[in-house]
């Protein structure tokens, strides 16, 4: 009961003319500034109900439905003389209200069978199942809660060492080689040509060696211990480069020294 | 006299000491880099299969015994084992973290509370219990925190869909079943008595 | 004998170690919950500007070494200290995440083909063999991996830059040359094969 008060008193209702409203005024004044809040405090009809009998110490069990259903109808005329606009489970309480008020009224029929059942029951049970599930919200909230309470550990995995490079294998070079030969043959505006690959490889790295050295003597293109083959693949390779206009030969004179350098 | 002792311990047994400390630090590591809690199951893919349930736990519990003393603990929630801070460590956490995760509404609070006690339900049942209409917005804040889920539907007009709590709701509450939520009020006995009464008409 | 040491200290100085584990412990516990490497100046907060930075350091240093036997470690990286786990751990924590070896897509593969088999090479030979455009990405994918490398720059309008494969490459698929690479003939044959059945179907 104590608990049930506390959550609704912890936050003031509202505040009139600076002052926090802890309570509903018991004589049932609502200030009208104070409703639209006191309405949000409740969670629908079923907790106001809670509430008032919680407040006023009916029995649950035994609800004075004469009073109950006066003070519920009182907020709720309040309410709608304010033209707040009401949620109809609110009215739809009312009639709940009323019904098993006058149901409670009206004289038992002369052959009842033993005993007919009390029109509260059903509201109480609801209630009692209500209350059931409000306190059972606030124990979960008591819960110690991941993030809000406690955190998890979350030590980093070390990526420098986890990251896998990319393999590639030589199949799947020659693949893509391969689909782009299918490509390019299908599609007669490209004409590809095929070279030697030493001889590309020797252009690659003769503008490797321009691009550190800058000029070059056409001499120290060519490596002394070179087999007869990789002398004309280098040959044919700057050839290809100076028609490919990637490198500048040069003579100042006949026989002179040839230089070789990039563009 | 215990220096002593371990000191004079046969060699055999050194190293099998050794080689289960290695093990724990294993372990220790798996658990301190996993992201979500680890299953015993899991653990186990560690060794290689070499450890069986009982070996685990029994490392677990050494594990967690290290630990003690410190500002992290070793916990077994819903979904397994994993570390996390001791909740008197949080007014420190805190600190490097001002912006507080944001508390539930009672309308959120309430809705998770039937769904974790009265699941699966649906959200007719929910607002039968409640007695106002339950927002859409409700149920997405609980599913997008991955608390609760849709776990099938029922089989009335409209089949409606039912929902449970996940596993996540239990490990996020340091929960390891349903069977530990906080108990619930008994309701007034009398009530029950009336409304066997009732059955009785 | 450092036993007996320990046990006589005086008490304020015992008094000034437990409240420094007790730091240590605090430091601990924010470093391996927290998602980022976190700067000294933020773990000053852990202690509402109490410690300054050398005391800091000193005790990242301490737990540095407390840490030294286990799975994880304590390092300094550009955004602040974090723990981490060492690179021995990683055949172990593989077992819980095997991983898949990374593919490169075709659009890679075959730019790296291409500049294998034609380089040097300029982007726009690339897209004209690919009949694509060829996005910096594929190129910087390469680039990083550390097979191809501009060696120089074709001389027509733009300057563009020429492609060539490297000594890396070559490493990496073990090969010692490239005319290693499968035979463009033989790839030649293999093509009008293909081709061919491709006409009779």
């Amino acid at each position: 009961m104590d608990e049930l008060n506390s959550l609704v008193e912890a936050h003031p209702i509202a505040k009139i003319c600076g002052q926090p409203l802890h309570e509903v005024p018991h004589d049932l004044y609502i200030p009208p500034e104070a409703l639209e809040i006191f309405l949000d405090t409740f969670e629908g009809p079923l907790d106001l109900l809670l509430y008032l009998i919680r407040k006023h110490n009916l029995d649950i069990l035994d609800i004075p439905m004469a009073e109950l259903t006066q003070q519920y109808m009182a907020y709720v005329e309040a309410m709608r003389a304010d033209q707040l606009e009401l949620a109809a489970e609110y009215l739809l309480m009312t009639a709940l209200l009323i019904e098993i008020k006058s149901r409670m009224l009206l004289p038992k029929p002369i052959h009842t069978p033993e005993e007919e059942a009390d029109p509260r029951v059903e509201l109480v049970r609801r209630l009692l199942e209500y209350e059931q599930m409000k306190k059972a919200a606030l124990r979960l909230d008591e819960l110690p809660q991941l993030e809000r309470d406690f955190m998890q550990v979350q030590v980093l995995i070390n990526q420098r060492v986890i990251q896998q490079l990319v393999q590639v294998n030589l199949d799947d070079l020659q693949q893509a080689w391969l689909t782009l030969l299918q490509r390019a043959k299908l599609n007669t505006r490209h004409h590809v040509q095929f070279e030697a690959i030493s001889v590309r490889s020797c252009m690659s790295e003769i503008l490797r060696k321009l691009k550190q050295a800058g000029t070059v003597s056409f001499y120290d293109l060519f490596s002394p211990s070179a087999a007869i083959g990789e002398v004309i693949a280098n040959f044919l390779a700057i050839l290809e480069l100076a028609k490919e206009l990637l490198i500048e030969v040069e003579q100042a004179e006949s026989f002179g020294t040839i230089y070789v350098r990039s563009i | 006299m215990s220096d002593q002792f371990s000191l004079t311990l046969p060699a055999s047994q050194a190293a099998l000491l050794s080689n289960q400390l290695d093990e724990i630090r294993i372990l220790e590591t798996a658990l301190l880099t996993s992201q979500e809690p680890l299953p015993v199951a899991e653990l186990k893919k560690l060794f290689d299969g070499a450890m069986n349930s009982k070996q685990l736990l029994t490392m677990l519990d050494e594990l967690s015994n290290q630990w003690q003393e410190k500002g992290i603990e070793l916990v077994e929630v819903a979904s397994g084992w994993r570390f996390q801070s001791r909740p008197e460590m949080h007014v420190y956490l805190e600190k490097l973290n001002p912006q507080k995760p944001p508390r539930y509404s009672r309308a959120v609070l309430e809705t998770l509370a039937i769904i974790a006690y009265r699941q699966p339900v649906t959200r007719g049942d929910i607002e039968e219990i409640r007695g106002v209409t339950v927002s859409s917005a409700i149920l997405k804040t609980l599913e997008t925190r991955g608390w609760i889920e849709v776990v099938g539907q029922r089989n009335v007009p409209g089949r409606p869909q039912l929902y449970a709590t996940t596993s996540n709701f239990l490990n996020d509450l340091n929960l390891q079943s349903l069977d530990q939520l906080p108990s619930l009020d008994e309701l007034i006995n009398q009530t029950e008595h009336t409304i066997t009464d009732e059955k009785i008409i």
